[in-house]
């Protein structure tokens, strides 16, 4: 086996993976075969972004049928670039699973948590990895229905109702973009993605495209929890194990991101999507509403856990604006946001979670005196916290940075404002927090120390280092991400 | 180690202390600004380090000059302090203190708006701790107060660079208007950078963080304090502002209203603090003049300032340190019990009163001639109303009623040795430049061809004014026309934000009520509508964050998907 | 519903022929219409009339869950090993040629495995499906 | 006893004057015990206006704290 075959590696990998999980039965076995794949995985993943970096585009045809017949997996930066993320975050939250899950997952059951983890993994790389459209739905459902279970697998009896919901409005979500692709499929008779990039642009007129757009865009929007289409998110991350919100915040929603990325700029092309379609007022605003409902939601939530789900909200609501100005340079500031905000969401949710083991809880009050408990955790908190509002120093203020510079060029002013209105919010809820943890004193008296294991801090630490490291090191993200959005503007790959 | 950015050390240095046990790192946070120091007197002047992050230039490390001196006061000022904070054993202080200190000092020498900014929010969140450690819910609230004004300089900060950069296209950090123009024509990016420094060198009525903060920070705290964050906007202005006219008048303002609100203050701290504020109005001034000679001289004042405004508030540390309290009210007498507090107090009094032979006269008569040079009358007028001002304030009132005046009763210890020798290196310091002022001006960054000595008819003069002062303070005393120390606040500024503010808010709603009987329950509802309907829709339980039944949750699909159809088909 | 004789009858008789009908659409998919998938279902389809009408707990003494669960496992490594072993014989992942001396009979033998790896799966899916669905009330 | 050192010191100030040169750029600067008289004015004018200044904005101690 070869370098041309690390496209399939990628997926495969976990996908066989996954049922040996099932057949292991135990559950130590079973995090170990997990975390092997997907530290191989991760190394897959930079192996395919070093090639294609170097190289440009790589292809790769299933059982040699070429495209457009064939299935293809085609890797470019922009998507190698969310294979990075996506296997390193898996990485990284596996890392913590060992000691982690088992607090929440019966010992019975947690063969079959690292299954659906594993498939979940499979269905988010398979979905970024794949150039045709109808294999894109499939890891979209693979992906779907392993998060489903995954959420409802806690020991929180509200993660049922969560995941039910999940589920009714992850399956419209995926409907809808099996019509599209339908829809798509009967007018140009291809799936292929960079097949249909091609024929798109002679039908722009015809209705039935324009249809196919709204469905995908309502669509992909379900799943990235667009607002108003976010309302699933917010329980589905508080009633969900720690470990599967953190993976899933820090993945799902970005790989959904990139999805919309991939068909807004890439196969409808931005000239159809900006120029005769109105999707740039439509985003403009429901990104805004979403920064701003989201970060206000955020302040009031007594619960920690649902205040990321909603932050997570009005943080997709950034990406959204980046996309909307149509330029690279805006999407630039999404791809980094995309990675950084994976970084710090990561972070703050397995932080999150260490606390919750050893204080009883995620509710807001729980944290009471955290900062004399657990002083490196309560710090990686605030670490992750301050790259959440975009303090300078972290990747959070990368990422506005570049969101910033993109909407001045455009000279949207009332963006702007947005921007920093969302920002301040943004400090109210995490300053709600680090006031708990550092200004109020416990309501249990025995202040002793409860400092969470070391081999649960090194992975919290693991990202909280690369938020400040990606803060001051932006060579390498800004500068893959915006080749990538050079690539998806059509310049050269 | 010189391609080390200055400023560094103490930031990493802080960051390594907890490590240490807690008896050493006192210890360890004296000897980071020696190490610090060390390593200025390597840096060579004109070194740079460029670096380029996401296609922007930027210039981390730029040394000139006039970052130099600054640097060489910094660094002085924090070993001062540091030696006067041996006792303590607190990690949180000593780690704020140093991290704060290499912020400041990192911010002086960044080539670069972003490496400015980043400094300057560091400074901010740094600074912060030294009032919080104080531990007490007063102390909090100030400190949650300063913060928020801190940072919000900051953001102002960082919203000009935006603009700016977006106007001129360059992020390095130089004079920002040019010679020919003036604030008033300048972008809005000139005037939020400008604004945000005024925040921070607490111009007139945004002065008053300083007066509502400092006074509540620990009593090694609020010596670090005064050295470091006006100073840095002074930096700033001195860089980015110099010759800019509206500072005249702006500075002058400040050397005098502060001088009033110091006359009737009882917490002697506070006192201290309109005294800075007072002094920095010099500074401003002489950056607004421009020439040479003034911005020698506002400078030249920021370095001596520092050291007798750290002496000033080191004594009153020990004060408090010693008495447990700091109101001239019931102060009085303490010479017996302190002496070398007191000598060392008057010192530092003398100094700022700009007594000849002691350093504020070696500064203050920099400024003071190139007003006169360019021919400023009325600031020459307003100048001279305020240093007798500061002779009230800072050079008489400050040790009378703390170490003479009425006998208060209170017999103490002698401030610790740490604390004096701390005091008696800042004192020495003092004397010293006011008798070779050549060793100071040799650091400026313009060429110096003044001697304060040459005239004496000048040290004359001033002694005249001082004096005469004084005796007008004597007088007013035996009149018994001098108002009494009170137990009792005065409003400043702050009472905006912190009554007025919230006053309005509930006198709407309660005088709406009074209106009329009948629709008392209604209006007060009016009144409280805004809250309640924010809650309403993003409280815990509010429309926004409730957990939707699915069905409305598909309505919401149905109704995108129809909007985005009807959307696409127009 | 097993008390009803004519159910119980008829049902016995036709579980052969639905299982019988199930191989054959999983064995002739390669030719005629069928495939995995379909067979799988109906595969199922068996098992399901007879717990419907003789009850979950008999479907369980046939098939432990134990075993379903295996299936669906072994069921889904047939295909994807299949695939490895492709790679591992220097094609992409699932080309066949690469399983035979000649295209023709690699293609053969590849669609027949894989085939049978998905009516593996799917078959042992749907049982599954049933069971916890169905078995709620016992 | 202090007071009348300081007194007599400020006299021995201005008779001074008389005798060393002194360079001044404004006119009004020049003349015979500006600085003196000035400095007495400021100094007495800065404490009445203070003190007057007290009636407006002097709180309780606890102001703030309700």
């Amino acid at each position: 086996m070869t370098l041309a075959q690390l496209p399939a590696l990628q997926v495969i990998l976990p996908l066989i993976a996954a049922p040996l999980c099932l057949l292991l039965r135990s559950g130590r076995l079973a995090w170990l075969l997990s975390i092997l794949v997907s530290a191989t995985a991760l190394i897959i993943a930079v192996l395919l972004l070093r090639l294609v970096l170097e190289n440009g585009t790589v292809i790769y045809t299933y059982g040699g049928w070429a495209a457009p017949w064939g299935i293809e997996y085609r890797v470019d930066i922009a998507n190698a670039f969310v294979l990075a993320i996506v296997t390193s975050i898996s990485t990284v939250v596996l890392l913590f699973s060992r000691v982690g899950a088992s607090w929440e997952i019966k010992s019975s059951e947690q063969s079959l948590f690292y299954t659906a983890y594993l498939l979940c993994l499979t269905g988010l790389l398979g979905m970024t990895v794949t150039g045709d459209a109808f294999n894109l739905f499939v890891f979209l459902e693979i992906s779907s229905l392993s998060s489903y279970v995954l959420i409802a697998m806690g020991p929180d009896r509200r993660g049922l109702t969560a995941a039910y919901q999940y589920l009714i409005m992850g399956t419209i979500g995926a409907t809808f973009i099996l019509i599209a692709v339908g829809l798509l499929y009967m007018v140009t008779g291809t799936l292929n993605m960079a097949d249909l990039a091609n024929l798109l642009p002679a039908l722009e007129q015809s209705r039935t495209v324009r249809v196919a757009f709204a469905f995908l865009t309502v669509g992909i929007g379900l799943k990235l929890a667009m607002f108003p289409l976010h309302l699933w998110l917010p329980n589905a991350y508080a009633y969900a194990p720690h470990v599967v919100s953190a993976f899933l915040a820090a993945t799902a929603t970005k790989v959904a991101v990139y999805v919309l990325v991939r068909f807004i700029y890439d196969v409808f092309g931005s000239s159809f999507a900006f120029d005769s379609m109105p999707l740039q007022s439509i985003l403009v605003v429901l990104g805004a509403a979403a920064v701003l409902s989201g970060s206000t939601v955020a302040i009031f939530q007594h619960n920690i856990k649902r205040m990321l789900g909603y932050s997570s909200v009005a943080q997709i609501g950034y990406m959204i604006l980046g996309i909307s100005l149509a330029s690279v340079s805006g999407l630039t500031a999404t791809l980094v946001h995309l990675l950084n905000h994976a970084l710090m969401k990561g972070g703050l949710f397995l932080a999150l979670a260490c606390m919750a083991f050893q204080l009883g809880g995620t509710r807001l009050v729980d944290l009471a005196g955290a900062g004399r408990r657990m002083p490196w955790t309560s710090a990686a908190f605030v670490v992750g916290g301050l790259s959440l509002i975009g303090v300078p120093l972290t990747a959070g203020f990368v990422s506005k940075w570049l969101l910033v510079v993109a909407v001045l060029e455009a000279g949207w002013w009332p963006v702007l404002i947005v921007i920093a209105v969302g920002s301040l919010l943004a400090v109210a809820y995490i300053w709600r927090v680090i006031e708990m943890i550092y200004f109020r004193s416990a309501t249990n008296p025995d202040e002793h120390s409860e400092e969470t294991h070391w081999s649960l801090l090194a992975p919290v630490w693991l990202l909280i280092v690369a938020n400040v490291y990606f803060g001051l090191h932006t060579q390498w993200s800004v500068g893959v991400a915006q080749r990538a959005a050079q690539m998806l503007f059509g310049g050269p790959g | 180690m010189s391609s080390l950015p200055p400023g560094l050390i103490l930031i990493l240095g802080g960051l390594v202390l907890p490590v240490l046990p807690r008896s050493v790192q006192a210890k360890g946070a004296l000897v980071l600004p020696v190490l610090g120091l060390l390593q200025l007197l390597f840096l060579s002047e004109g070194m740079s380090v460029d670096v380029e992050i996401a296609g922007y230039s930027l210039l981390p490390v730029r040394v000139d000059k006039l970052s130099l001196v600054f640097g060489y006061i910094f660094y002085i000022a924090a070993f001062l302090a540091a030696l006067y904070a041996l006792h303590v054993r607190d990690t949180t202080q000593h780690v704020a203190a140093m991290m704060y200190v290499g912020s400041a000092i990192g911010a002086v020498f960044a080539g670069d708006l972003i490496t400015l900014f980043v400094y300057w929010e560091i400074t901010a969140l740094t600074s912060v701790f030294l009032i919080w450690a104080n531990r007490s819910e007063r102390a909090y609230r100030a400190g949650l107060r300063y913060l928020v004004i801190q940072i919000g300089s900051g953001v102002l900060l960082l919203s000009g660079i935006l603009f700016y950069f977006h106007e001129s296209g360059s992020l390095l950090f130089t004079q920002l208007i040019g010679p020919g123009e003036s604030l008033v024509t300048a972008g809005p990016g000139v005037w939020l950078i400008f604004l945000a420094f005024g925040i921070k060198c607490a111009f007139p009525l945004l002065h008053n963080w300083l007066q509502d903060a400092y006074p509540q920070a620990t009593i090694t705290g609020a010596v670090f304090l005064s050295a470091f964050t006006t100073k840095l906007a002074v930096y700033a202005l001195a860089r980015g502002f110099p010759g800019t006219e509206a500072l005249i008048g702006i500075g002058v303002v400040m050397t005098l209203f502060p001088i009033f609100f110091a006359v009737i203050e009882n917490d002697l701290r506070k006192v201290l603090c309109y005294s800075l504020n007072n002094q920095l109005g010099f500074m401003v001034v002489g950056i607004g003049i421009g020439t040479e000679l003034a911005l020698n001289g506002a400078i030249a004042h920021a370095f001596v300032h520092i050291l007798y405004k750290a002496l000033l508030f080191m004594s009153m540390g020990a004060v408090l340190y010693r008495t447990g309290t700091i109101r001239a009210s019931e102060l009085g007498g303490l010479y017996r019990s302190m002496p070398w507090t007191a000598a060392f107090c008057i010192v530092g009094a003398m100094s700022i009163s700009a007594f000849p032979l002691f350093s504020g006269f070696v500064a203050k008569s920099l400024t003071m001639s190139a007003v006169i040079e360019g021919y400023y009358v009325l600031t020459f007028i307003g100048l001279l109303v305020a240093s007798a001002g500061v002779m009230e304030h800072s050079g008489i009132k400050i040790p009378y009623f703390a170490f003479f005046g009425r006998d208060s009763g209170i017999r103490c210890r002698e401030a610790p040795i740490h604390m004096c020798l701390a005091m008696g290196i800042a004192a020495v310091l003092c004397i010293g430049i006011g008798c070779f002022p050549d060793l100071l001006y040799a650091l400026l960054p313009y060429p110096v061809d003044y001697e304060p000595y040459a005239d004496f008819g000048h040290s004359l003069t001033q002694f005249q004014l001082l004096l005469f002062a004084a005796l007008a303070f004597a007088v007013l005393l035996r009149m018994g026309l001098y108002p009494p120390e009170q137990n009792a606040i005065n409003l400043d500024t702050d009472w905006f934000y912190r009554r007025l503010a919230p006053n309005v808010i509930h006198s709407i709603t309660n005088n709406l009520a009074n209106v009329t009987d009948r629709l008392t329950a209604t209006t007060r509802l009016a009144g409280r509508t805004l809250m309640r309907s924010v809650i309403r829709h993003y409280g815990p339980e509010g429309t926004l964050a409730r957990t939707w039944p699915t069905g409305s949750m598909v309505l919401w699909i149905a109704v995108l998907l129809a909007a985005s159809l009807v959307l696409y088909f127009v | 519903m097993k008390d009803i004789p004519v159910l119980r009858v008829v049902t016995k008789i036709t579980i052969p022929i639905i299982l019988l009908f199930a191989m054959y659409v999983q064995f002739h998919g390669d030719y005629g219409p069928g495939g995995g998938f379909q067979a799988g279902v109906i595969f199922a389809a068996a098992f399901i009339l007879y717990g419907l009408v003789f009850g979950t707990s008999a479907v369980r003494q046939v098939v432990s869950p134990g075993i379903l669960r295996l299936l669906t496992a072994l069921g889904l490594l047939l295909f994807a090993g299949v695939g490895i072993l492709t790679m591992l014989l220097g094609g992409d992942y699932l080309d066949y040629n690469t399983l035979g001396q000649d295209p023709l009979h690699g293609q053969h033998l590849g669609i027949f495995l894989v085939e049978l790896g998905v009516g593996i799966t799917v078959a042992a899916v749907m049982i599954i499906f049933f069971l916890a669905f169905a078995g709620r009330r016992d | 006893m202090i007071f009348r050192l300081l007194l007599a010191l400020c006299i021995l100030l201005v008779v001074l004057e008389l005798v060393v040169h002194r360079h001044s750029t404004f006119p009004w600067e020049g003349w015979l015990g500006f600085y003196a008289v000035w400095g007495f004015i400021s100094l007495f004018g800065v404490v009445i206006i203070g003190k007057q200044l007290r009636r407006f904005i002097k709180r309780r101690e606890d102001y703030y704290d309700e």
